[in-house]
């Protein structure tokens, strides 16, 4: 039994890797269709066998499973190992990673077609998925940052995928750098996590978190910090780069300029998901920290709330999908803020499926307009494209979190959790996540209105949008039934069950009484979320089909909030101003003042020049005239007689 | 036999192929002298391989001894002998030269087989540094590197060659009459010159300063630490991409070399006592240099700086043991601490011999190493720009390729020493990925601007063999440096002893 | 009353006088070689000196061979010169900076 | 010994006014008359020091010979064109300063008080031959240097003969090195012509 799970754990990690081998080393010989099928297949393979393992996990409830691959290297008494950690929480990511993973596969059949770069492109999808399964089934921090890092690097090739493109390469850079700047403070966690614990395999971590729970660390001398908290924080940080935490969210906009199959992949499945996993497999240590706890609560909140108003004013159909993302992630790590860590996980997994779909949908709605990507160009599109427009519906109510679909649920629970929580900054949470209902609403919905309904603005003369093939299709369907029913199927199991279902790998979050879906959707009806969504669609269907002039004269009356929204509050200024031009001009000083002027010029090339100047000097004195040389004796004389003379002076 | 002749054998056989290679001068016979090269260079790999399989990894002690009088009157001895420190340079050296012969198979045109055999001594000679456990042996070779090394660029360069090679010279030549001063010194207090009587001579705290002083200049200048840094840029740039790749590959680690076989074991009270100034050198050159790198224009400058930055760690790794220790009370992360920075050396020859071959092919097709002359060469050169890729991330320090390894230990150890020093250490994750990969996207992302990027060619097999030889070898380290570590532990485990020691 | 210090004396400024123009002379090689017959003048007025007071009278054999060797050296200096007057066209002893370096 | 001392005031003046006249005027020819005078003082004191041969010496090879030669020199070189570029003096009062310090210096050394002992100069008798006691230890003690400085003018004759030898620039002699290094192409030119038309 051990070794078939074993087997069957690096089978799945590693058969992704295969396909991209196969598809990038061969890709050239195999062709286009051979290229995608392999691919699929690993794909495919990987989440059968995730299927099979949850069967195992969920169904025959066997033990954590940990397993050492191979030690990677054993330096001062440390062993670093590569090994996979089998359990619930493991489980359900892999399934929601090869699922998302295996439609995108698919959809990109139909998506990228006849790009010149077709096999890489499947060769970078695979490669992606792999570096995501390694991260979710890492049972040590080395592993778990070789799959972080992973995921940042095949996200930057991915998004600058169209390496013509200068905003695509633009955007992949700066899609690394903020993820690097992430990845500093997640690297000198595992430090501060190697230094306490003399580990850094999770088991070994957890087990001695309680032996650790006030120990102090004194990184500013006379202030001793708590050693969890500093842990908590910087790990936080890393996560913050790859969950896209404000202020670290920039380059998640930017990463549109990739293929809109990655936007799914990124926006949905991996990657982003991967700060939120992070932490919530951390609950153990977490959880002793409410310093920590209290901010990532407020970080997540704030999130949440303003990066879903930028979407408001956004007309870039992706761009729009994008700042939900960060706005949904934000009630992620809000989630996570407030211990509900399964919560998290919850809408991680639902949301994974309706922002999947709708990213796909639009890149349906995006390959039908011939790649046009505005939504001032769209519109009326709904009767042209059915299917996408119903499956596109979809997502946008599980999006909204309207009952009975998935987002509802899981929604519901973290602002439930919000709204219990006690920690400092509780209040402020709550409000941001409560604001943020009616935000995503109205956003989702003008989204679906501008592009979907209202009249045709596209050119109709030569544009004719038209369904698009059954590969591109078949995956939004395949994600719609998730987007719909996930929520209601996995309510109870995850968070009122008695164990709840992931309790072996996260701390459970504790609920007041067991519930059921259909408790839940009664409930919501008295709930203040539920009407702040209604009363969000209601003001999208005001603005944007009763009276469409509306907007505009907004736009006219706000025009401050309305400047700052487009400018994003400014972050993306203050980081090109700051960090990009500050950085270039302090580097141009260094190297021009500190290395050219200073040493090379100075001292390098000034004690060359020395010598010659001396030389120079000492040429001076061989004058060539004797009455020169005559008086320096003279002068030698003299010196001389000073010299001997000197003693007798008394 | 072979064990004892062995070491001999790898220093003196390159040195005599090369002279045999410069019979073939004339450029009558370019096959001639390449094969006669590859093939000698291929009998040391071989070697090598030998020397590899007979290490007894279990023994900090010296292997391999050839024992031999030299000059008697002074107790100079000839002797050779390697540990787990020197071997895998050794082999470093032979791999590197190996494949600086095979690339340049169509790169170099003219006056091939003095270049060649510009190659072949430099191994001998640069095996021989390794090798050498006699101060006035070692010192013997340490000067006489620099002789090809020279040649090489003043030879082969291109425009400010003469420049770049007599800095370079001065340079390096400044830095070690000191280092000579040092060793006869000690050769005096411990009457002897061997190496390994000079670990046990008591020395007092004054005397222990002014050696590690003299150290430091000779070994700093070839790390080489910031501020002694500015020859390297220059030579890198000028040096043909062979040169640059035995200099980055090699030669720098020589310095790094000299810090853990004289430095940390002759002088441990001093560096204890100035550990502080080597870690703020070490950061100056991870903070200091990974800024300065970050606006090259010129891709060679720029991955010379990204070269001294990397070294910044390998020497933050060697001086930081005193702090650990002192702050964990035990040797255990100290070890890390080493064995990263060895790890280290060993990636940072891979990868940026890597990056330099890269260079050196865009340069020989387009004559320009300036970023702005290029752009969108993924279009032309689908391959090459997959490889460097995987270099460029080697260089960045991803997991799973060698640049990570190195770094990762010495940020997870130096955490115990500071967490300050650890968090200045790690901002290289934000610059290295800014400074290559700006690089990497202005050179082969975008479109084609300039139309002789058009006509660029992509790799053939020889340039394929080597770079694929090379990625190989960047990814296999990153995912499994194991048996290196393996070869290192022993050793570090000594070293660690004797510089813990107080010599007072 | 005269003793050696007042011989002393003399032979002391008449050192510096020739010294001073040997140093100040912008003239010509002749004026030089004069100057240096007047040093040597300054030394043999000391050994003669000192020869009278100490009743030696070494000081008077040296002055003797400083007076041959002086005229050795007057007679090649003045070759010399004429030599190099025929070379040159000149002795000015500013322009003669041959010796450069 | 009054008279004494107002005789060796007397020829020390001479002696250092003529000195002056050496260093300090501006025409060759009157610097070497002056020097000329200078010796004839300095005789007249060795005298008063007893030394007469060197004094006589001094007379008759200097006076007579070098100085003679000095001035043969002088006037065989035209030395007008020198004499104008003389104005330049800007190292004169340096150079005098610094010579007033050797002189201070010197007769700080040399002041009286430092010579009490060994100071008196001795009165021969009457009956002492200062050549006569000179050439006993010249040619006995001293013998070696004698033949040498014998051989040092025999030197300096010939060298200064050597050095000067005059040679008709209009002489008829081969010079075998030029010959050895003449090329075709400085004795013949060949030209190509084009052949005349025949009429």
């Amino acid at each position: 039994m051990e070794q078939l799970i074993s087997n069957i754990t690096i089978a799945i990690v590693l058969f992704p890797l295969l396909g991209a081998l196969v598809a990038g080393l061969l890709g050239k010989k195999m062709g286009c269709t051979w290229s995608h099928r392999a691919t699929i297949f690993y794909v495919f393979i990987s989440f059968v066998l995730s299927l099979y393992l949850a069967k195992l996990v969920f169904i025959e409830h066997i033990p954590t499973f940990n397993l050492v691959v191979y030690h990677w290297g054993i330096s001062g008494g440390v062993g670093f190992d590569v090994g996979f950690l089998i359990d619930q929480l493991s489980v359900l990511m892999l399934l929601v990673v090869t699922f998302v993973s295996l439609l995108v596969h698919i959809y990109s059949i139909g998506y990228m077609q006849g790009d010149p770069g077709y096999q890489r492109f499947f060769s970078y999808v695979s490669f992606f998925t792999f570096a995501m399964l390694a991260l979710v089934t890492a049972n040590n921090f080395l592993q778990l940052f070789f799959g972080w890092e992973g995921v940042g690097v095949a996200s930057y090739l991915l998004i600058g995928f169209w390496f013509n493109k200068d905003s695509a390469t633009a955007g992949s850079l700066k899609a690394f750098i903020v993820n690097r700047v992430g990845d500093f403070g997640f690297l000198l966690g595992i430090a501060a996590i190697l230094a306490t614990y003399h580990s850094i395999d999770y088991s070994a971590v957890f087990a001695q978190v309680d032996t650790t729970l006030s120990q102090t660390i004194t990184v500013i001398p006379q202030h001793p910090w708590s050693v969890i908290t500093l842990i908590s924080l910087l790990l936080f940080v890393g996560a913050m780069g790859k969950s896209a935490q404000i202020p670290l969210h920039v380059w998640l906009p930017e990463s549109m300029e990739g293929p809109t199959p990655i936007s799914a992949l990124i926006h949905a499945a991996t990657m982003v998901t991967a700060g939120i996993y992070m932490i919530a497999r951390m609950s153990p240590l977490y959880q002793h920290s409410p310093t920590a706890l209290s901010v990532i609560l407020v970080i997540g909140a704030s999130g949440a709330l303003f990066t879903g108003l930028i979407a408001i004013v956004q007309n870039d159909i992706k761009r729009v999908i994008a700042y939900s993302t960060l706005s949904q992630l934000g009630y992620m790590v809000a989630a996570l803020g407030a211990s509900a860590y399964t919560a998290a996980i919850f809408h991680l997994s639902t949301h994974a499926c309706f922002k999947a779909l709708l990213f796909l949908g639009a890149g349906s709605v995006i390959l039908a307009c011939h790649h046009e990507q505005d939504m001032r160009k769209m519109g009326g599109l709904w009767k042209l494209m059915p299917i996408t427009y119903l499956t596109y519906l979809l997502g946008s109510l599980a999006l909204c979190a309207l009952p009975p679909f998935s987002g509802f649920f899981s929604k519901d629970a973290i602002i439930d959790a919000v709204h219990q929580t006690t920690i400092p900054g509780a209040h402020y949470a709550y409000f941001c996540v409560l604001t943020g209902s009616f935000v995503t609403a109205f956003y989702t919905f003008r989204s679906l209105f501008m592009t979907f309904h209202q009249t045709p603005r596209y050119d109709t003369a030569h544009l004719h949008p038209h369904e698009s093939p059954w590969v591109v299709w078949l995956p939004l369907v395949l994600l719609a039934i998730p987007s719909v029913l996930l929520g209601a199927w996995l309510v109870k199991p995850l968070l009122f069950d008695t164990p709840p279902l992931l309790a072996q790998s996260v701390v459970p979050h504790l609920m007041e009484s067991p519930q059921t879906a259909w408790s839940l959707m009664e409930e919501s009806i008295h709930s203040p979320a539920f009407w702040l969504v209604i009363s969000g669609i209601f003001s999208a269907w005001l603005c944007y089909i009763a009276f469409p002039a509306l907007p505009k004269f907004f736009v006219r009356v706000l025009s401050l909030p309305y400047f700052i929204l487009i400018k994003k509050y400014g972050f993306d200024d203050f980081n090109r101003v700051v960090f990009v031009d500050g950085s270039k001009s302090l580097a141009q000083s260094f190297s021009h003042t500190g290395d050219q002027v200073v040493i090379d010029n100075f001292f390098v090339n000034g004690s060359g020049r020395a010598v010659v100047f001396l030389a120079k000097l000492g040429r001076k004195l061989q004058s060539g005239l004797i009455y020169h040389y005559s008086l320096l004796m003279a002068i030698g004389l003299i010196a001389f007689l000073i010299l001997i003379l000197w003693p007798l002076k008394g | 036999m072979l064990e004892h002749s062995l070491l001999s054998t790898l220093i003196w056989f390159p040195i005599l192929a090369g002279v045999a290679v410069l019979a073939f001068t004339g450029d009558k016979h370019p096959r001639t002298s390449k094969i006669l090269a590859l093939a000698s260079s291929v009998i040391t790999l071989i070697l090598c391989s030998v020397l590899y399989h007979r290490f007894d990894m279990n023994t900090a002690l010296m292997q391999f001894q050839e024992n031999y009088t030299w000059i008697p009157a002074y107790a100079i001895r000839y002797t050779l002998g390697v540990d787990g420190i020197s071997m895998p340079m050794i082999v470093l050296t032979c791999y590197i030269n190996f494949l600086v012969l095979l690339a340049s198979w169509h790169s170099i045109k003219q006056k091939i087989s003095q270049y060649l055999a510009a190659f072949l001594i430099m191994q001998g000679v640069i095996v021989g540094v390794f090798a050498a456990l006699d101060a006035m042996l070692f010192y013997v070779f340490w000067e006489s590197m620099l002789i090809p090394m020279y040649l090489c660029i003043g030879m082969w360069g291109s425009n400010n060659r003469f420049y770049a090679s007599i800095k370079f010279f001065l340079y390096t030549f400044f830095g070690s009459a000191l280092m000579l001063v040092a060793l006869i010194y000690l050769g005096f207090q411990a009457h002897s010159f061997s190496i390994l009587d000079f670990y046990s001579v008591k020395l007092a705290i004054l005397p222990q300063l002014l050696i590690f002083f003299a150290f430091l200049l000779a070994f700093a200048v070839k790390v080489p630490m910031f501020p002694v840094h500015t020859w390297l840029p220059d030579a890198h740039t000028e040096a043909p991409a062979g040169g640059s790749a035995v200099l980055a590959a090699i030669m720098l680690k020589i310095g790094a070399y000299g810090f853990l076989r004289f430095s940390l074991p002759i002088v441990p009270d001093a560096c204890r006592h100035l550990d502080w100034l080597m870690i703020t050198l070490s950061l100056f050159a991870v903070i200091y240099i990974g800024f300065v790198a970050i606006v090259q224009k010129d891709m060679k400058r720029l991955i010379a700086y990204s070269s001294i930055a990397h070294m910044g760690f390998v020497t933050l790794g060697c001086f930081a043991i005193y702090r650990i220790v002192q702050n964990t009370g035990s040797l255990t992360h100290a070890y890390m601490s080493i064995e990263g920075a060895l790890v280290q050396m060993i990636s940072h020859g891979f990868t940026s011999a890597a990056m330099f071959f890269g260079v050196g092919v865009l340069y020989h097709q387009l004559h320009t190493r300036l970023i702005r002359d290029y752009g969108g060469v993924a279009n032309k050169m689908p391959i090459f720009a997959a490889l460097f890729m995987v270099f460029a991330m080697g260089n960045v320090g991803l997991p799973g390729t060698s640049g990570f390894v190195g770094e990762f230990m010495v940020v997870l150890s130096v955490f115990q020493a500071s967490p300050w020093i650890s968090l200045l250490a790690t901002s290289t994750v934000v610059l290295s990925a800014a400074y290559t990969l700006w690089m990497y996207k202005r050179v082969f992302y975008g479109k084609i601007i300039n139309e002789k990027v058009n006509t660029l060619i992509d790799l053939d097999a020889w340039d394929k063999l080597v770079f694929v030889l090379l990625a190989l070898t960047i990814l296999l380290l990153g995912v499994y440096p194991q048996p290196l570590l393996n070869i290192f532990h022993p050793t570090v485990e000594h070293l660690l002893s004797l510089s813990m020691q107080s010599k007072l | 009353m005269i003793n050696l210090s007042h011989f002393l004396i003399l032979g002391a400024i008449l050192f510096c006088l020739g010294l001073t123009g040997f140093v100040v002379n912008r003239k010509n090689l002749i004026n030089l070689l004069m100057c240096v017959e007047l040093l040597l003048l300054a030394v043999n007025f000391n050994l003669i000196a000192f020869s009278n007071s100490l009743n030696d009278i070494s000081g008077q054999v040296f002055v003797f061979f400083i007076l041959t060797v002086a005229a050795a050296e007057a007679a090649i200096g003045l070759a010399i010169l004429m030599v190099f007057y025929r070379h040159k066209h000149t002795i000015a002893v500013a322009e003669l900076d041959e010796l450069k370096g | 010994m009054l008279l004494e001392t107002i005789f060796f005031y007397l020829f020390a003046a001479g002696v250092v006014l003529s000195a002056v006249g050496v260093v300090f005027l501006r025409n060759p020819v009157h610097s070497a008359l002056s020097l000329v005078l200078a010796f004839v003082f300095s005789a007249c004191l060795w005298l008063m020091l007893q030394a007469e041969f060197l004094a006589l010496i001094l007379i008759l090879v200097y006076v007579g010979a070098v100085m003679t030669l000095f001035l043969f020199v002088v006037m065989t070189i035209n030395l007008d064109a020198d004499i104008k570029k003389q104005t330049f003096v800007h190292y004169l009062p340096f150079g005098l300063l610094l010579m007033a310090l050797l002189a201070a210096l010197l007769l700080f050394v040399l002041k009286p008080a430092h010579f009490l002992s060994i100071g008196q100069p001795i009165i021969q008798d009457q009956d002492y031959s200062n050549v006569q006691v000179l050439g006993k230890v010249l040619y006995t003690h001293y013998v070696y240097p004698f033949e040498l400085a014998a051989v040092l003018l025999l030197v300096a004759i010939v060298a200064a003969i050597s050095l000067n030898p005059r040679q008709p620039s209009n002489k008829k002699t081969q010079n075998t090195e030029k010959q050895l290094y003449i090329k075709r192409a400085d004795r013949v030119r060949l030209l190509s012509m084009p052949t005349e038309k025949k009429p």
